[in-house]
């Protein structure tokens, strides 16, 4: 049992933590946001050169992490500093590109976006719960496609055999997005994050990831890691929130006395600070079984999922009620944060989701 | 006991129904329905038709135009007008100044303001709260000297909601900064218009300008637009915070949102199947039913002491407490509903008009912009700390 | 809308709060508990010879009351007291009473006890769970029957077509507990109150209680009644239980102050204070609805037990926190009434059966 | 990073299990499993078998009769004692009087108390709280006043657990009343067949006589009973607090009860269908589950501190937090679990042996006392309001 860094991983959060300092802070986010443009390219482009990315992928695919451990500690050094770049989508793709090197290559470089195009507008959060058709071109819509209008490419998901919510008969296929018959929408989601919409008519799907039909397993497989991963971010998130209510706690004077002087905001922040330890609890037991057997990794991942869910709106709600007004407006820097530990419940599968299908997963 | 109301009531609920569903306008209850942000001219159409009916002012006397309503009249009014998605009435000039006036102005004060408020001639907002007094109102620091006929302000206010459409605000401002902390404040009227007076909107968390900050520099306000007594301000203050607090346990807006919430799980799936029939959601949805059902019955009962004209305790503080704790949940179940749906912003459709198409369900664009904007419930009015206290203090004195 | 209460029954509630502080305290609830008596005979007698149970009955059985106001004024009432007495029997069998003027004179002068025998040892809350059967005379055993060593009288509920679960083919019986073929167990429960287990072995049933097979319609109308009275006594014990612990906030010094004090506290106190007003309302929301239409009655009995049952067990919780030791030692009068606070949730049906109900009632 | 253990302490745990499954009697583990009432030979009987296994004492030295265990490995007997419903070792001497001593006490205390620790000769119990020192124990009142070779002790104690058992206390006593609060407490030795020394027992809220009061009415103790220095005891007391408390979260404790929790679902019915399959209690159950998964992890990483030399911080009250509100959460489950089965009082039961048979399911008597009995786990030990203002503290300052 080893719950310290390797020197290699302090060195990589080190690095990551000093130029993330260095290149990003509240102001230069509501810049980029203000800009319209969906992330700062520089700071991506930045960060990739110091290995961001190949810390996600494993040696023999040209990177040198990829592991749970990695993932985590790369994605809550991102969530910490609040970045608006597309790093979720390596996380997702890493694990379904082991065929296909060279566009590894160009990932980890930062100069292509694989995202997966998985969810349709009616699926809600149930994995098997897909329409598009394979017949065999694509025809379908896909919504909430991680920074699908910058990806160059997308993973899509599409159904050969079966009905809707069949695990069986599900397919994945990999397109370049200036296929012809796709229509991008871009989306800028409530967090700041960039999504898109993406409908499909008639598009040659040619290259397939996995077997026919066999989707299902290897979707299961990236959202794992994608659950890590943002799990991880949120967490980061949360450990951005509390640096800022604790300081605002300290610094803050009403009738006469730093507000942190209230007891009943200590003890609120005691709870907090107790279910921050839990969520770093629950990210390190994915990180750790994110290799387990799969009944064992899908049990830690909805636990992990529906445990972080709940922190983090507590989090983000205890953080705002504790700044008063201040915390809810835009120049101030929680308000970021808060908007990510909300609406990450809304990525992946809720906490509901993940609840019932941990108890599903646990044979009730 | 008797949780039935009388016939005269029914049939006065029965007088609003009709009076909504002819009078409100069709876009107007869709961009409430739908959670959209209404421009000044929504609020204004709004509040000309229910002047033209006499409703718009429901506690001031009649010979003032207001409805002369009961507490359980407004209670009525407030639920229809929430089911029927009407607009909320601005309450800055109706609710919260008009009364101050009518117990502590003068006449000519109420004269000449009352008339303005019902035409619409005056929008008013408040200057209360400022970035070194929000919970510890008390601690506020924009002065007002005397000099001559006029008092001289200097200082900033901040949390001003809708302030970019006022014409008008009132003020606590020190006039004696030797005097205790509640001591040495008044209240003053102030045209947003006087030299010196700038506005700066706050964009807030749901990214809409909903408040702002009030500066003002040596501004010069007449002095016959005090009212009542210099340094009896916060008197002025707390009978406004005690009195018209009617609506603080939100239930007309809780009923609109549980069946919101209601038709949005009967309307998308999940697993294939309704969401409204999964146990997870339902039991949620389910609790703050039951919360709810036993809230109305408090406020309720609050209603009949106010009636029955006992001054309001700390339920009120009570009714502030649960009341947000259910609205803003229900604002967290509506959000939870939409799913993946509530992802995506957008500001156009929630500006726009009739045309604009929606991403995904047509609840989704305002559910996570109002689940955010409605933390606010929790923080401003008294925060619910500041309640918390209250509540205690009246059973454990001190 | 009238919350105030009618001149006769404010006179009805001082008259009971005042026999009540005369003739109990804890000291004497310690002294019946260890004496091995059930409750308190004379007690019982005295408080029936008030009208205690006459308050239950309508003018038309020889009463002067049974609506729900009056249900829940008397067990308000009690319940701040925290007696032993058997008061619930009558309010579950006042319903089923209306062609048994005899018994039911003798019920109001506290000279007969009829109890409902209905729940079953597999049955936990499910009211259409019966299976002791009726094929005529009554074989089978029934648990948790409330004073049933004391009753004079069961009213017992049995199969006589149908399967287990199944609301048709219901029967409700009266029997005198004297009757062949019973054995009766004793039991004191947790909370101090009495009940039994009761065998039948071939017992005659000779006096029906309604229509042969309709038993469940009564039976839901008999729990409608018992769960008002059972909740507005849980309301009594929560004042009760607040009672104690302002009184206990403001007289137990720690840190050189009084602990009701320390902000944390003061804070728990208003939540508790006005989940309290909450669970009054609900208590009030049934009250008002118990003579309603069947869906909307019973979707109002689900919905006050449950907040009922979730503001009691905070009530109790936080009542005992806060006292810190000794509100956990049997000398002080808080730990009856945590007991029952919490205990009363066993009865006809806890929040989750409650809320599951709920959610049915309301067509999910 | 790395979640797994080492394979010295997989075969370690596998030792533990061997010796729980021949050592450990099968009467005692069904008492614990069924939560009955354990009597002083319960206790007497499990201390002699693990001492002859030389692990009745996990973290004293080997030369003192230890079994000079790693805090992983007190944590992994932990779990298993647990899992296989073993009796709990009773602390007072092992974990509390005796690492006291062997940091502050003389070589003759040691020498002479640890053997009879370990014997069974001697049961110590705790003279910490008294009725005006809880929370704040700092206050407490107790007198010690020299007289020649002896102090002279005058005070009462309460809360004192078993103390119905034991033959000696470890006392917090006052030997400097003009010292400020903390100055001036000693750390003293008693008989408790001194003359002087009385007992009340205290029945608590489960029927039980758990706790007493021990009155001490001029009672001498020889000085030579004193540990440490004289007026230092705080600092005592409080090493006792910091120190020696890897199982604060009780993880062990909560494996075994959800366990028990989820055997009695599958067990007993709602509807005609095992309770396991009803989706509300499924969701309480999964979601302390969930948290448990988490919790257990968060105790490894402390371990895992402790291990490296790390003293611990605030993580300590973190865990005594979200340790009791698990637990406590679980004893409520099980209660529920059992729904009317759980109310009646079966005494007889829970004192008896093998051969009483429960009312209904045989994990009922136990379950509605067991829950109010572990109301104590956020009461004593530091109260969960003491520990999170420790927390608070820890990084508000102050």
């Amino acid at each position: 049992m080893d719950f310290t860094l390797s020197d290699e991983r302090r060195m990589l959060q080190d690095s990551l933590s000093r130029y993330l300092a260095d290149n990003l802070d509240h102001e230069r986010r509501r810049k980029t946001l203000d800009s319209g443009a969906p992330y700062d390219a520089d700071l991506f482009k930045g960060l990739a050169d110091l290995g961001t990315l190949a810390a996600l992928f494993p040696e023999e695919a040209g990177g040198f992490g990829g592991t749970g451990p990695d993932i985590a500690l790369v994605f809550e050094t991102l969530g910490r500093a609040g970045t608006l770049e597309p790093f979720l989508p390596a996380a997702l793709a890493a694990p379904l590109l082991t065929d296909h090197a060279g566009l590894v290559e160009q990932i980890i470089a930062g100069d292509s976006i694989v995202t997966l195009a998985h969810t349709e507008p009616d699926a809600r959060y149930d994995l098997a719960d897909v329409s598009l058709s394979a017949k065999p071109t694509l025809t379908g819509t896909k919504t909430n496609v991680l920074y699908g209008a910058q990806a160059t490419h997308l993973i899509v998901s599409a159904r050969e055999t079966g009905d809707r919510l069949d695990p069986e008969g599900i397919s994945l296929f990999l397109i370049p997005t200036d296929a012809p018959g796709l229509t991008i929408t871009p989306i800028t989601n409530v967090d700041g994050t960039a999504s898109a919409q993406v409908a499909f008519t008639d598009t040659q799907a040619d290259t397939r990831i996995g077997e026919p039909g066999q989707g299902h397993a290897l979707l299961e497989t990236a959202t794992a890691h994608a659950i890590l991963a943002l799990s991880a971010e949120t967490l980061g998130a949360m450990e951005a929130a509390k640096d800022l209510t604790l300081a605002y706690l300290q610094e803050r004077q009403q009738f006469g006395r730093p507000i942190g002087t209230f007891q009943a905001l200590q003890h609120r922040i005691a709870d907090m600070l107790t279910e921050i330890e839990q969520a770093r609890s629950a990210v390190l037991n994915l990180a750790g079984h994110l290799d387990a057997p799969r009944d064992t990794r899908e049990r830690h991942v909805s636990a992990t999922k529906n445990l972080v869910g709940r922190v983090a709106a507590l989090v983000a709600e205890e953080a705002v009620q504790m700044h008063g007004g201040i915390g809810m407006t835009q120049e101030y820097e929680l308000s970021h944060h808060a908007r990510r530990l909300v609406m990450a419940d809304h990525l992946f599968g809720d906490v509901d989701h993940h609840l019932e299908r941990f108890i599903h997963l646990s044979g009730g | 006991m008797d949780l039935a109301f009388t016939q005269a009531e029914l049939d006065f609920r029965q007088e609003v129904r009709e009076f909504l569903a002819t009078s409100l306008p069709h876009d107007l209850s869709e961009k409430v329905r739908l959670i959209k942000r209404l421009g000044k001219d929504d609020y204004q159409r709004w509040h000309a038709i229910l002047n033209d009916k006499g409703w718009l002012a429901p506690g001031w006397p009649l010979k003032h135009g207001g409805a002369g309503w009961s507490p359980v009249q407004k209670h009525i009014f407030e639920e229809e007008a929430c089911l029927a998605h009407a607009p909320r009435t601005v309450p800055f000039g109706i609710t919260m100044l008009a009364p101050v006036l009518l117990a502590f102005g003068t006449k000519a004060q109420v004269n000449h303001h009352l008339p303005r408020i019902l035409s619409g001639e005056d929008w008013w907002c408040q200057g209360y709260s400022e970035p070194g007094a929000g919970s510890d109102l008390a601690s506020l620091k924009t002065r007002a000297v005397r000099d001559g006929d006029h008092y001289i302000v200097n200082g900033q206010k901040t949390w001003t909601t809708l302030g970019q459409y006022a014409n008008k605000i009132f003020c606590l401002v020190r006039t004696d900064p030797d005097a205790k902390k509640q001591e040495g404040i008044s209240f003053l009227l102030i045209d947003m218009d006087t030299p010196g007076v700038t506005l700066r909107p706050i964009t807030l968390i749901d990214g809409q300008a909903e408040v702002n900050e009030v500066f003002f520099d040596d501004v010069r306000v007449p002095v016959e637009n005090l009212v009542g007594e210099e340094n009896k301000g916060w008197t002025y203050a707390k009978y406004l915070l005690t009195h018209e607090r009617t609506n603080i346990a939100g239930v007309g807006f809780s009923n609109a949102a549980l069946a919101t919430v209601k038709r949005v799980a009967s309307e998308v799936t999940s697993g294939g199947k309704p969401l409204a029939q999964n146990p997870f959601f339902a039991a949620r949805l389910a609790q703050v039913e039951i919360d709810l059902m036993a809230m109305a019955t408090t406020n309720l009962r609050i209603l009949a002491a106010a009636e029955a004209g006992r001054a309001p305790g700390p339920e009120s503080s009570m009714l502030k407490l649960k009341g947000t704790v259910i609205r803003q949940e229900l604002t967290s179940l509506l959000r939870r509903a939409l799913g993946p749906h509530a992802l995506p912003h957008q500001p156009d459709f929630l500006d726009g008009g009739d045309n604009t198409e929606p991403l995904g369900h047509e609840q989704a664009p305002g559910a996570a912009p109002a689940y955010f904007n409605m933390r606010k419930l929790s923080i401003f009015g008294g925060s619910n700390e500041i309640q918390r206290t209250i509540v205690a203090k009246s059973v454990l004195g001190g």
